[in-house]
């Protein structure tokens, strides 16, 4: 199982390279000026190339490369212009925002969409496969800033149910304490169940927009994924030898089916994570997302930059993180591996 | 029952119930509650000291409420009754006394003002904190210089409680430019101990902490989300302010804000979108203040050093065919001063801003583009993507209107980041922009938006002798109180300005600012942001 | 006919809805064993052999449908048993191994613990003797070291061993009949005569009824009392194995057993039967499916098909059969 | 369990098609009900600018933010236009960028699969690295960097929702052509003296174009989402040409205060092309291979 994770570890060294040049080369190819623009409003010109051989943008694009990767291997990601803080405190504090709004948000969607592909895998062509693809294609179908506003215009406004969209936690409750930075985690670490439950209650709208989103491509892959299962030859031998059909469909079945639904998982993780940027903003949530966005209007390469590394990194050791579940449920490949 | 009264009144129902303490607080969060502030607003500081290189707008209200000056403004009423600063009357902050004399003025520090770690405030304290105002470059030293104070050498440290300002030249924007938020006193102890090498002014340090001797200090900051400020209880600038905490979060959605004003969950808010502000002010629950922006115009500038726009007669084409009404009504929903439309023989005030006589005429902006022979003109009609709830509305407006003249314009939206470089380049042709100046005076407007030097402010490359002699003349009349030839030289600049038109002012805008009904204290301020210092909740 | 059918099929007619039309899966297909019995349905491959015993067992593919007959088990018509019934009466009544093993296998799922399940399900075994129960089971079907293997997964084991598995899956509840759908296809010869030693033994063992599905006449005539053949969906000749192989009524018939090498018949000898099977999914299929292929084809075939020809125990649905030779006739005609 | 033995006589080509797909929307419904609504974009985005009542362009402001009525059936937005007028209208536009986006997509990644299908080597390992840092990106984000780096045009959006989705085609393609490289016919077409870019044009290309199309037919429905997302942060298409995306971005202020049509008309529409779009995806699957895992 080891040798199976170096290899994918060092299979994966080629790409996170290749993302390192491109988000360099992209952040360069950005119109602003951060020069210009931390000036200030009346700077003179004198002001703003003086600001411009501070921040060390006057080097050739080579030698800022050269200075880049000398920074990144010490772990020094620069500082942030916008909000003036080293980037790598600030991914700290806002990574586990992220994921936990996300995760959260695949865990709603699971708990939603598997159930729905399995049904609609049961009895295909039926009025409940195609009510299943309906439902959860409409989901898809709109755009994730856009059900999170209806939420809140609904939920919140109109019907006061959930809780004023200001972020991770009421705004008159301390946070946790950070051991993992998840909310959730923390207050239960903390003994704290007042703020577990404001956290809690915080998570629901935003963790609910990005489920929806992310409803169409899991179902549509546990319905395709159970559908060739359950045509298989040891369904058929489950199903002769008079096994409850629980058993058949959710212990032979759609264990067997888990495999390929895993490896969407990982896909739709990144795709929300990309998703959540806009979620962030709606819910005014301080997540690393909008901080990126916000490092990108502003033309600001070193968040960019910081935030870009962390997911391909996230991304490659969630693909880890995949193999080794794989592992987990099929014992072929661990056995192989 | 319109559609959309039946909607407020629902909201108003629900509302109405939130706020009367809903029971969720538990007791303990109840009291701390009613003794904290909840701001809301679309961004926040990225920097907490007004020296830092870059520090935002935003970053201005942390540095205004964390630090304390020499002197402040007194307070005046405006028309509907709210405080507003009084330019002309000064008052003690951490000077208690302030005598000017011919080409220099001294104060007398208070002797029992302390920073908010404790040390007692000097006069060396003073000195450091100016002399890094005028050396870090950058706004700052800008703003500083606005007030012909440039030099380390100006500023003097008499004894301990005594400090003497010299004057370069005589100049009327010297002392209200010691009012204003740049010369703020810093722990000099504090920071200096805190300062490297490279850094010698303890930037990294003040960028993140507070270090002064204000109301109140910053307790918690996580950029882009939330400002946490503490009251400094013995703080001897005035007196105790009655809010004990401030916590001001960073609501990105303009339509989120106003669901957390209606529903109570938070107390201030004064970027909402102007419709927002309009039907607010009509439903009973909220209470909006609008004053207009001191010294503040939205306008239309065009480059004059480029065809088409070179040609007197093309900018009075255009200055013909803004639909001006149109704006005020569908963009502005009537919450701005207009400067235009005034009647043909109405004379040219002493004061700015103040109206021009254009207004929309569509035929009269043909016969001017007619006899001005331009051929078909097509340029791009640029604004700040930052500031785009009003800026597109009002592009599309003009552009339907100038396309009926024969002007053809593409909307090209700059993000926040490359505004300014693109101001800087001075090259785009047709932009939307806003400018107010801090220090309330005509001359100080013109010098930065008209005079041929080159401030970043002259967006239209406008270069008028003429001009120049008025607004050097204007000023130096004022330095030495000479208030005939001061007039003459204001109403000369005003009228040079409105004949040749480089830039076409829209409307004066209003500060907008909600509060729930039990927030009182809110002041009007020349920098527009919020004082925590005046408010009281309940 | 002493002996009580353990299970009979009558008038069983099967269709399949598929994108180019309805195929006629099964036309009126009856015959019957009973218990000890062990019968072979033989045919060439898309005969209907299959179908017949996944519709009797109730695992027709979801575009299957049964539209007539009766499958009696028991006192229970398995064709239009409910869900509940079939669930109940399939692993303790009636059991089925099927062509390859491996596949036929859940490959996440420890072998032990498959046959548990079965074990759990219908032999009331308590939960936590299941696993010490199919150890056993493993043990009666001849796999060595059973206690390390119920822990292994199938693609860990050969051919053979999974077939064993299969069938200590099938025979863990001890039903009254095993179908055997070609369980020795997939094996090489050595394994499959093991296998067939070991299927014959266990249903003697229990009395246990068996259909022994196979292409293989040769096969099918070493291990079963009766043959069944099948043609196009039809059962076309039904008759205790010596009577069939040495005096074939049915023209199909005969030319199926001139077709099988058997030890005396040398090579070149081999007939292929001329044409190939009709299309099930043309409407206008002759009565008798084989006629197109038929060289004994006479006018009376356009007629329905006698379902009543020959004797008792030797029927043959074919309107110019070949003549039964005197030895049987006698015998025949008299029980 | 084999059902067929013979395959049946070649029924007339276009017979065959109908009756096949007459199939499908018999068995599918779904699929059927999508590709109406298809049609249906398709007729508004060819006949929109004709038939709407109003320019969409025209902005009345007396008559900003009425709610719909007789005259206004989908109310009129901040600046007085007609909003049903502006959501026909928008419809040529968010076809053109989903269609245009799917088109360059294919383009790239479809061909570039094939081609490192097909070759491997060198080809096979660049497309591959390409395809990988591709993925490592957070989607939404490079699509935002690539707009705010060249500009938010039309074209630039469509080149960004491109870029996003190269390696997913390109996965597709290259799995699609590495098992028809040997396939028989491949060899029998080499054996014949044809071009290996022949090979690639007609015969492996044909192969794996279904397979694609089902891609396709989602990839759309995420173009328009992109754009709207683009939109939300100011990075969508230019005032004033309509277009769902910014319609729905623009009109989110003005929910909370009560104008809910703003955004609910273009709101609902971009959600009725995209889950068009993503159904005809199912469907069209269906109808190539019912069982394969995508």
């Amino acid at each position: 199982m080891l040798t199976m994770i170096l290899k994918r570890a060092g299979m994966a060294i080629p790409s996170l390279i290749g993302v390192v040049i491109v988000t360099f080369l992209l952040t360069r190819a950005l119109p602003g000026d951060p020069a210009a623009y931390f000036a200030g409003p009346a700077a003179t010109p004198q002001a703003i190339e003086q600001v411009r051989v501070k921040l060390g943008l006057d080097k050739s694009l080579i030698a800022q490369f050269g200075n880049y990767v000398v920074d990144l291997a010490h772990g020094n990601f620069g500082t942030s212009l916008t909000t003036g803080q080293p980037v790598v405190s600030e991914l700290i504090t806002r990574l586990p925002a992220s994921a936990e709004l996300t995760l959260l948000g695949l865990l709603v969607s699971i708990i939603i969409a598997v159930p729905l592909g399995i049904l609609a895998a049961t009895k295909p062509n039926s009025l409940i496969d195609h009510a299943c693809r309906i439902a959860t294609t409409l989901g898809v179908s709109l755009p994730v800033f856009f059900t999170g506003l209806i939420l809140v215009y609904v939920f919140y406004y109109q019907l006061g149910w959930a809780p004023a969209p200001l972020g991770r936690i009421d705004v008159f409750f301390d946070p946790p304490p950070a051991y993992t930075g998840f909310y959730l985690i923390d207050s239960l670490i903390a003994g704290q169940p007042e703020t577990f439950m404001a956290a809690l209650k915080q998570l629901i709208l935003p963790a609910l927009t990005l489920g929806i989103f992310s409803l169409a491509p899991i179902a549509r892959m546990t319905r395709a994924s159970m559908l060739a299962v359950l045509s298989s030859d040891f369904v058929r031998t489950a199903r002769a030898s008079g096994l409850a059909s629980y058993t058949v469909i959710v212990t032979y079945a759609f264990r067997n089916a888990m495999l390929p639904v895993i490896t969407t998982l990982g896909m739709v993780f990144s795709f929300l994570l990309g998703a959540n940027v806009l979620v962030e903003k709606v819910f005014a949530w301080p997540g690393i997302g909008s901080y990126a966005v916000e490092a990108l209007l502003a033309s600001d390469f070193a968040p960019v930059q910081g935030f870009v590394l962390t997911m391909a990194v996230m991304y490659v050791a969630l693909n880890l993180l995949i193999d080794v579940l794989y592992g987990v449920i099929d014992p072929r490949v661990r056995l192989e591996a | 029952m319109k559609r959309r009264d039946f909607l407020k009144s629902v909201t108003a129902l629900t509302a109405a119930s939130a706020v009367s303490a809903p029971a969720v607080w538990s007791p303990a969060k109840a009291q701390s509650r009613q003794e904290t502030l909840l701001i809301v607003s679309e961004s926040g500081p990225n920097n907490l000291d007004i020296h830092g290189v870059g520090t935002n707008v935003p970053g201005y209200e942390a540095s205004w409420n964390c630090y304390d000056r020499l002197i402040s403004h007194e307070m005046k009423t405006d028309a509907n009754g709210t405080p507003y600063y009084d330019k002309n009357k000064f008052k003690p902050e951490l000077a208690e006394d302030m005598n000017i004399g011919d080409m220099s003025v001294t104060f007398k520090l208070r002797k029992d003002a302390v920073f908010q770690d404790g040390t007692p405030v000097t006069a060396n304290d003073v000195k450091w904190s100016l002399d890094r105002a005028v050396t870090v470059g950058g706004f700052p030293t800008f703003q500083m210089s606005a007030g012909s104070l440039t030099k380390p050498e100006q500023f003097a440290v008499v004894d301990d409680h005594t400090f003497r300002v010299d004057f370069l030249k005589k100049d009327r924007l010297t002392v209200p430019d010691l009012a204003v938020i740049v010369p703020c006193v810093i722990n000099s102890q504090l920071v200096k101990s805190k300062a490297t090498e490279q850094d010698p002014w303890g930037l990294e340090y003040t960028k993140l902490n507070t270090a002064g001797s204000g109301a109140y200090k910053v307790t918690n900051w996580t950029a882009g989300s939330q400002v946490v400020f503490e009251r400094n209880d013995n703080w001897k600038g005035g007196p105790l302010p009655k809010v004990k905490r401030v916590i001001w979060r960073m609501v990105p959605d303009a339509g989120n804000r106003r669901a957390l004003l209606e529903r109570g969950d938070a107390d201030v808010s004064y970027d909402l979108p102007n419709k927002d502000f309009a039907e607010l002010k009509t439903n009973s629950k909220l209470a909006i203040v609008s004053t207009p922006y001191s010294n503040g115009i939205q306008y239309l500038g065009m480059n004059v050093q480029n065809p088409p726009f070179n040609d007197l007669k093309v900018r009075q084409a255009i200055a013909y065919a803004i639909p001006y009404q149109k704006i005020m009504d569908a963009v502005m929903y009537g919450l701005a001063k207009p400067m235009f439309g005034a009647p043909a023989d109405a004379p040219i005030e002493v004061a700015w801003p103040q109206p021009h006589k254009f207004n929309t005429d569509l035929d009269k902006a043909k016969q001017l583009l007619a006899s001005s022979g331009a051929s078909s003109i097509n340029v791009p009609l640029s604004f700040d993507l930052g500031f785009a709830g009003v800026n597109e509305p009002i592009a599309v407006l003009i552009q339907e209107s100038l396309a009926q003249i024969g002007v053809t314009t593409t909307i090209n939206k700059v993000p926040g980041a490359n505004w300014r470089t693109e101001l800087n380049k001075k090259t785009m042709p047709l932009f939307e922009n806003v400018f107010s100046g801090w220090l309330d005076y005509p001359e100080y407007f013109f010098y930065w938006c008209y005079h041929s030097g080159k401030s970043i402010f002259n967006t239209m490359d406008y270069q008028s002798p003429a001009m120049d002699a008025f607004i050097d003349g204007a000023r130096t009349a004022a330095a030495n109180g000479d208030t005939a030839a001061y007039d003459k030289d204001v109403k000369g600049m005003v009228d040079l300005a409105f004949t040749d038109i480089p830039r076409i002012p829209l409307y004066q805008p209003y500060v907008n600012v909600a509060m729930q009904k039990n927030i009182s204290g809110y002041e009007y301020w020349f920098h527009r942001r919020l004082d925590y210092r005046a408010f009281a909740k309940g | 006919m002493a002996a009580t059918p353990a299970l009979s099929v009558e008038g069983l007619s099967v269709e399949f809805r598929t994108r180019s039309g309805i195929v006629r899966a099964l036309d009126n297909v009856s015959f019957s064993v009973d218990k000890g019995e062990t019968i072979a349905l033989v045919g060439e491959s898309g005969s209907g052999k299959s179908v017949t015993a996944y519709a009797v067992m109730g695992i027709l593919d979801p575009a299957g449908k049964v539209t007539a007959g009766r499958a009696m088990l028991d006192g229970l018509d398995l064709l239009h048993a409910s869900p509940s019934q079939l669930a109940d009466v399939r692993g303790r009544k009636i059991a089925m191994i099927f062509q390859n093993p491996r596949t036929a296998l859940n490959p996440i799922r420890p072998v032990g613990q498959q046959i548990a399940d079965v074990l759990i399900r219908h032999g009331n075994v308590p939960r936590k003797e299941a696993p010490a129960q199919a150890v056993e089971m493993l043990r009666s079907v001849g796999i060595t070291d059973p206690a390390r293997r119920a822990k292994a997964y199938p693609f860990e084991m050969s051919g053979g061993m999974c077939q064993r598995v299969m069938i200590g899956i099938a025979l863990a509840a001890k039903p009254w009949l095993l179908i055997a759908d070609e369980p020795t296809t997939g094996l090489d010869v050595t394994t499959q005569a093991v296998i067939m030693d070991l299927v014959n033994d266990l249903a003697s063992q229990m009395g246990m009824a068996t259909i022994f599905i196979t292409h293989d006449l040769a096969l099918a005539g070493q291990r079963s009392s009766r043959i069944v053949v099948m043609h196009a969906g039809h059962v076309v000749e039904n008759a205790p194995t010596r009577e069939l192989s040495t005096n074939p009524r049915h023209p199909y018939t005969a030319e199926l057993i001139a077709a099988t090498p058997d030890s005396a018949a040398s090579l070149d000898e081999l007939a292929s039967i001329p044409g190939s099977l009709p299309d099930l999914r043309r409407t206008d299929l002759p009565p008798c499916r084989y006629s197109e292929r038929c060289p004994r084809k006479i006018d009376a075939c356009a007629q329905p098909l006698p379902y009543a020809g020959g004797s008792i125990s030797h029927i043959v649905a074919c309107w110019n059969p070949l003549p039964a030779s005197s030895e049987f006739e006698a015998k025949a005609s008299a029980a | 369990m084999t059902v067929i033995a013979t395959t049946p006589q070649r029924e007339g080509g276009l017979a065959a098609l109908i009756k096949h797909s007459r199939y499908i929307i018999a068995e599918n419904p779904v699929t059927g009900f999508a590709f109406a609504l298809f049609v249906l974009i398709v007729l508004a985005a060819i006949l929109g600018p004709e038939i709407v009542p109003y320019n969409p362009l025209t902005s009345d402001t007396a008559q900003a933010l009425k709610p719909p009525s007789a005259h206004h059936w989908f109310g009129t937005d901040q600046l007085g236009r007609d909003v049903f007028s502006r959501v026909v209208v928008a419809t040529r536009l968010d076809f053109f960028i989903a269609v245009a986006s799917v088109v360059l997509v294919f383009l790239m990644g479809g061909l570039a699969g094939v081609a490192a299908g097909f070759f491997g080597g060198w080809t096979d390992r660049i497309v591959g690295r390409v395809a990988d840092t591709i993925m490592a990106f957070p989607l939404f984000v490079l699509a935002m960097g690539i707009v705010a780096a060249l500009g938010n045009t039309v074209q630039n959006i469509v080149l960004a929702t491109a870029i996003v989705n190269f390696p997913l085609y390109a996965r597709i393609a290259r799995a699609e052509a590495n098992i028809r490289r040997d396939a028989g016919f491949v060899e029998a077409a080499r054996l014949s003296g044809n071009a290996d870019w022949r090979i690639l044009a007609f015969q492996i290309l044909p192969n794996v174009f279904p397979l694609l199309v089902v891609q396709m037919s989602l990839t759309m429905g995420y173009a328009i989402l992109n754009a709207a997302g683009l939109s939300f942060i100011g990075l969508g298409v230019r005032p004033p040409t309509p277009e769902w995306g910014i319609m729905v971005a623009e009109g989110a202020q003005f929910i909370v205060s009560g104008e809910w049509w703003n955004a609910a008309f273009p709101g609902a529409a971009l959600m009725v092309a995209v889950f068009c779009f993503n159904l005809l995806g199912d469907g069209l699957r269906d109808m190539i291979d019912p069982r394969r895992r995508t």
